[in-house]
């Protein structure tokens, strides 16, 4: 038989098997490209970028793209490429650690949602049901507007408003996982409760996690972008959102100022959408075979 | 014989929209040492969760199991049951865990109940433990989509066996695999009584495989027991109804022109807030008036052999 | 079927009530005190302590949240910081707009993200599918109100198509619609695919087929309704994004509905009009949801079986035991 | 047995050569590897096999409703009534399923639209073969349900309000409706119980009986053969190992595996201390040795199994035997 060969030589078999099939999917790689490249900007936002995201140059305002101000320059003289690689860095910290936050509540209280079902469940679920009763732009708005206007607080707001679709993802899969004879099996060995949430549920919901995870990078940015095109954001840094917000009196002559940082939103979800997609194809254990 | 398991007016009621579920309705039994005890019946007439309730994997309503004499329907101190009262499950496929490789699954029971001391000395016994229910020493880091359903049910196997349990629950070990690969791990499963003293309860709807492994047979009917008494018996002298209907509709593999099946009517329904009265009466056909009015008790009509219908006698001229 | 919609809408209620009460306890953390706020910053504290008082804003938390729960169910949302009108008043002149919008944007995502998912499953692969799949991408890759601005850009500045900004017959209508749903269109063909794709490999298609039936009927009547059910979940869903898109989008194209007010409410600091517009967009909500769910019952019988035919469920038991084989 | 001379009647289903494989990232999965066998009216065949032999490929690829992609029927011939189905266009194909060709499949929770009433959906395979208004369908339908056993009052119920039992009947009068001259029933009782599934096979073999219907009945179930087939074919790996009547089958089995298989089997009839099963398990479709498929599991394996895969040989007339052994008058 030729199947013991290869074994023996696969322990974390698993991972890479998925990320082969992820190389497989031509898009899935292309938005992984596009997010390295993405996440690289954000990094070296300071190396990257030709000038300080503030500094102005009153001697060459509304400059289309050139040679020197690749997009141009803006009515303060800015340099829009400088601001939008900066703009990076902070629009993926705004969505990463928005995102970080709500996965961490979510996942805990979907998990024990879930995973102890009864009055506890039935709590937690009706409080989502009444956050989810609003809609999640919305609801988002309305915790900036509460909080008062600023990235810490939009951060804050978006990461609040995501917390609900997380909790009904874990909670969904924690319930599918539950049913499963393994984790009864692993109660008939003897496990605690806590080592079967570890090594049993956690493992097998993780996929879920991970994919609803990026796509929620995606939806974080776009909302952060929303909420400072608002005016719910801080006017002084170059938030992409923001920079399109105070564009768009300019929008009939210098569609620039507005086109690129448009773009670079569009650019960064798009990469996580493609990424996020091809995860979800590439964990499903439907296409295992 | 010893008595290893005794089990004394078994409840185990479900709560459902519909009222409450008889899955286990007043069962008492013993399991001897060595001995195998064949649960037969079709699906959702409680066999799974007697088996459940019998090692504690569920709580029962109401009702004792003794093991060893002791009462662990109260006790608190599951985790030790777990050490003399396995299970091997029905599904290969959905009872391994498949993020995890097969030695960590053989292993941890071991690491549970911290039966070894270091990696090296879990790494022989796990080594030991595949060796036993036949499994190569190549897939110790295979994980279980890489196996086909024997060879994961081996792996099942193993570790129910690792805590070296005395009373095994098998809950359909073979119905989910082939004849062929059904027949190694049946004869795998009896090696293991021989070499190692084990007491089984297997539960199965398959009556050839319960024949062929089981000392004693117990027949379920929602919820209820029907018949119980030694294997050879029940194939020679069936004497309840729904025993008679279950053994008449196998089909077997031999050719035979005769055959006059009885076909039992209906379909089995769930024992959702049960009338008094025989359970089976619906379906029987020998039910009489008093059927449908009180529950018959289960009564020893021969030596060692255990019926509850009201005309057991009529029917079988005893 | 009524006792259906009466028991949905009493599991409204609750969730209803623990919007308002969401609402309510923004409101009570919300920087800024009211009365400063409705004084200016010329008032002396005497008079905003008078305010304060007068209000009620001194009272316990509870209090405050009842008489708002009271003042809720008779209609009042309180009274706008700017204009000095009641909220609700102002509210409802700008609702209809909206609504009309919403609306037109949820039909138009489902005239075309329908028929787009149902054509990309059934040419799999093909350049259609993968055409469709990837502009799908880029529209849930949009902000929706940079779309906006570039549609503008492109229909009204460059060609001068379209007008960009008010509402004043069908042309207006065109770029916000198509802005605003932008994203629930990508979403409901990508559902509307993945379900197709997932339903055409049942098994009772392949009933369907055994019978010799022509592709069409497998496509049209076994297979999209039964696809259906996911994607009328999503479509109850993206009603959410619509409604969100319409608050963003709106000012954009100065149109003069509920978003357009609420967002000038939050650059004038004037909560009680963005709180009131939050309530009634999660009524709004909450209405559709109740909408979704009975569409969800009517197409299908398993859900709808639970809530109207008790009766006949247990006929069937019964049915089960009698009956003899052939 | 009701059989006057079986030989006298006309030929009604032949399967030649029939290879259908699988095209998977893997490489191809090669399901049925050159499959002949042939029913004639009224007769009863059953195709025996484990997972993964190829069975429900056979059926589909004689429908051909084999899922393509990834499947592809590659070559062979399927006469109907002479006419090769492989040849005909789609809508002659469509023309022909559900009316004279039917299929019952294997799990009835899963193979009814859960959307539609069973009336409908009887009434539905009646409507599109034969020109009946939409009340003389229902009309049909009715008593179609009746047929099988179900009152005819439950037509306007919809699947999910049936038991197991009684799904499976809905879907055998979805086959029956059109009288169809041939019926392929893929493990109908599997996923059903025992008494059930007596049921079933009592109600499947009556209609058999009554409309003199030829049948491919597929399953993994020696005992389901013994009660209502008249002839078997064996099937592993995507070849048909052994094949014949049934008393050469079950009173003469040839093949290795197929006396493998009835060895395997626990026997209600007498005691046996130890079972005898097969080794190893079935090879992986799509890496098939160069062999014979079953060799590697063989106890009366030689060097020359390895060569090249058997042909099949002709033992007694009308017995065919793929192995090596037959043919040098071994594997007795």
């Amino acid at each position: 038989m030729s199947e013991n060969i290869q074994i023996q030589a696969r322990k974390r078999s698993q991972f890479i098997e998925v990320w082969r099939r992820l190389c497989r999917n031509r898009l899935a790689v292309l938005g992984m490209i596009l997010l390295v490249v993405i996440v690289l900007v954000a990094i070296f936002a300071d190396v990257i970028a030709p000038y300080p995201y503030d500094f102005q140059d009153y001697s060459s305002v509304f400059l289309g793209p050139c040679l020197q101000h690749p997009f141009g320059t803006d009515n303060f003289g800015r340099d829009i490429f400088s601001r939008v690689v900066y703009g990076t860095r902070i629009s993926l910290r705004i969505a990463f650690i928005s995102l970080a936050g709500s996965a961490l509540v979510g996942c805990i209280v979907g998990a024990i949602a879930g995973f102890f079902g009864g009055i506890i469940d039935a709590i937690i679920m009706r409080f989502c049901d009444i956050m989810m009763a609003i809609p999640r732009m919305v609801m988002a708005i309305s915790i900036a507007t509460t909080l008062g206007p600023g990235l810490t607080n939009a951060m804050i707001a978006i990461a609040i408003s995501s917390v609900p679709n997380f909790a009904r993802v874990v909670r969904a899969s924690t319930l599918t996982v539950k049913d499963q004879e393994y984790v009864e099996a692993a109660q008939s060995i003897g496990c605690s409760t806590a080592r079967i949430i570890r090594k049993y549920i956690f493992p097998n919901i993780l996929a879920p996690i991970i994919v609803q995870a990026t796509l929620g990078v995606g939806t974080a940015i776009i909302l952060a972008a929303s909420l400072s095109f608002l005016g719910l954001g801080d006017p002084l840094v170059p938030e992409w959102g923001a920079m399109v917000s105070a564009a768009r009196s300019y929008i009939r002559d210098y569609p620039h100022m507005i086109a690129f940082p448009g773009l670079a939103i569009m650019l960064s979800v798009l990469s996580l959408n493609l990424f996020g997609d091809g995860l979800r194809d590439a964990l499903d254990p439907k296409l295992k075979k | 014989m010893e008595e290893l398991i005794q089990v004394k007016n078994l409840k185990k009621y479900f709560d459902t929209p519909r009222g409450k579920l008889h899955a286990v309705d007043d069962l008492s039994f013993t399991i001897s040492h060595g001995q195998t005890l064949g649960v037969v019946g079709e699906s959702g007439c409680g066999k799974s969760t007697l088996g459940r309730v019998i090692i504690r994997l569920l709580d029962p309503t109401d009702g004792t199991v003794l093991f060893e004499g002791k009462d662990i329907t109260r006790s608190k101190d599951i985790k030790s049951l777990r050490r003399n009262l396995q299970m091997i499950f029905q599904d290969p496929y959905s009872s391994l865990n498949p993020r995890m490789s097969v030695s960590e699954i053989i292993s941890e029971p071991l690491i549970v109940h911290h039966l070894c001391r270091g990696s090296a000395e879990i790494e022989a016994r796990t080594r030991q433990l595949m060796d036993t229910v036949g499994l190569a020493s190549r897939f110790i880091n295979a994980y279980p989509h890489e196996m086909d359903g024997g060879r994961r049910q081996r792996i099942g196997i193993a570790r129910a066996l690792a805590l070296n349990p005395k009373f095994i629950v098998c809950d359909e070990p073979v119905s989910a695999l082939d004849v062929s690969i059904q027949a190694q791990i049946l004869n795998l499963m009896q090696d293991l009584q021989e070499s190692m003293g084990f007491t089984y309860m297997f539960i199965t709807h398959n009556l050839s495989v319960v024949k062929h492994i089981s000392t004693d047979i117990m027949v379920m009917y929602l919820g209820m027991m029907v018949e119980k008494c030694p294997a050879d018996e029940l194939f020679e002298r069936t004497l309840h109804p729904y025993s008679k209907a279950l053994l008449a509709a196998i089909p077997e593999p031999t050719l035979k022109k005769d055959r006059q099946a009885k076909l039992l009517r209906g379909e089995i329904v769930s024992p959702i807030e049960p009338k008094p009265g025989c359970r089976f009466a619906a379906r029987c056909e020998f039910a009489g008036p008093a059927c449908f009015e009180r529950t018959p008790d289960l009564e020893e009509v021969l030596p060692g052999h255990y019926v509850a219908c009201h005309r057991v006698n009529e029917i079988n001229q005893l | 079927m009524s006792k259906f919609i009466i028991k949905r809408i009493l599991v409204m209620i609750p969730v209803l009530l623990g919007v308002t009460f969401v609402i309510f306890t923004m409101m009570y953390f919300t920087d800024g005190n009211p009365a400063q706020l409705i004084l200016g910053d010329m008032a002396t504290e005497e008079q905003i302590h008078e305010l304060e008082e007068e209000m009620g804003l001194n009272d316990p938390f509870f209090t405050r949240y009842l008489n708002y729960l009271s003042d809720l169910l008779h209609g009042d949302l309180g009274t706008s910081y700017v204009t000095g009108q009641p909220v609700a008043k102002e509210i409802m002149d700008r609702l209809p707009v909206t609504v009309r919008i919403s609306f037109c944007c949820m039909i138009f995502a489902v005239a075309v993200g329908i028929p787009a998912g149902i054509l990309s499953a059934v040419k799999q692969y093909s350049i259609l599918d993968n055409l469709s799949m990837v502009l799908a991408l880029v529209g849930i890759s949009l902000p929706n109100f940079w779309l906006a601005l570039m549609l503008v850009l492109v229909f009204s500045v460059g060609l001068g198509l379209l007008p960009p900004s008010g509402l004043y017959g069908f042309k207006y209508y065109i770029l916000p619609v198509v802005s605003i749903s932008a994203s629930a269109v990508a979403t409901i063909t990508r559902m509307t695919r993945s379900s197709m794709l997932e339903v055409i490999r049942a098994d009772y298609i392949r009933t369907a087929r055994a019978k010799g039936q022509s592709e069409n009927v497998v496509i049209f009547r076994h297979a999209l309704l039964n696809a259906l059910i996911p994607i009328i979940t999503v479509v109850g869903l993206q009603f959410a994004t619509t409604l969100s898109g319409t608050v963003v989008n709106e000012q954009i194209f100065a149109i003069p509905g509920l978003g357009k007010l609420m967002v000038d409410a939050i650059k004038a600091r004037n909560y009680p009009v963005v709180q009131g517009g939050v309530f009634v967009l999660a009524f709004i909500f909450s209405i559709l949801n109740l909408v979704i769910d009975l569409i969800y019952a009517f197409v299908d019988p398993r859900i709808r079986s639970q809530y109207v035919r008790k009766k006949n469920k247990r006929q069937a038991e019964t049915d089960n035991r009698k009956e003899v084989p052939a | 047995m009701s059989v006057k001379n079986p030989d006298m009647r006309p030929e009604l289903l032949q399967v030649k050569d029939l290879v259908i494989q699988y095209e998977t990232s893997d490489g191809i999965v090669k399901a049925v590897n050159g499959v002949n066998f042939s029913l004639r009216e009224g007769e009863t065949l059953g195709l025996v096999g484990e997972t993964g032999a190829g069975k429900t490929t056979t059926a589909l690829g004689i429908m051909r409703l084999v899922p393509d992609p990834p499947g592809r029927i590659v070559s062979g011939q399927v006469f109907f009534e002479g006419k090769d189905l492989l040849k005909e266009n789609k809508v002659q194909m469509r023309a022909h399923r559900g009316k004279d060709i039917s299929m019952i499949f294997q799990d009835p929770m899963t193979s009814l639209n859960p959307v539609l009433t069973v009336g409908d959906q009887i009434a539905e395979v009646v409507r599109i073969h034969e020109k009946l208004s939409r009340a003389d369908a229902i009309k049909r339908a009715a008593e179609m349900l009746q047929i099988v056993g179900i009152p005819a009052e439950r037509m306007n119920e919809y699947p999910h309000q049936f038991s197991g039992g009684m799904k499976q009947r809905v879907v055998i009068a979805i086959a029956l409706a059109c009288s169809p001259k041939l019926i392929i029933a893929d493990e109908p009782t599997t996923a059903l119980d025992v008494t059930i599934q007596a049921q079933v096979l009592d109600l499947i073999h009556n209609i058999q009986q009554k409309y003199q219907t030829g049948m491919l009945m597929i399953t993994h179930d020696l005992g389901v053969v013994a009660e209502i087939c008249s002839k078997v074919a064996i099937m592993y790996a995507g070849y048909i190992v052994e094949y014949g009547s049934i008393e050469d089958i079950f009173e003469d089995p040839r093949h290795p595996y197929t006396k493998g298989l009835f060895g395997a089997l626990p026997n209600l009839k007498k005691k046996v201390h130890r079972l005898s099963p097969i080794d190893g398990m079935m090879p992986d479709p799509a890496n098939l040795p160069q062999g014979c498929p079953f060799e590697p599991r063989c106890p009366h394996r030689t060097e020359s199994c390895t060569q090249k895969v058997p042909e099949g040989i002709e033992v007694t007339p009308g017995h065919m035997v793929r192995c090596i052994c037959c043919a040098q008058g071994g594997g007795k």
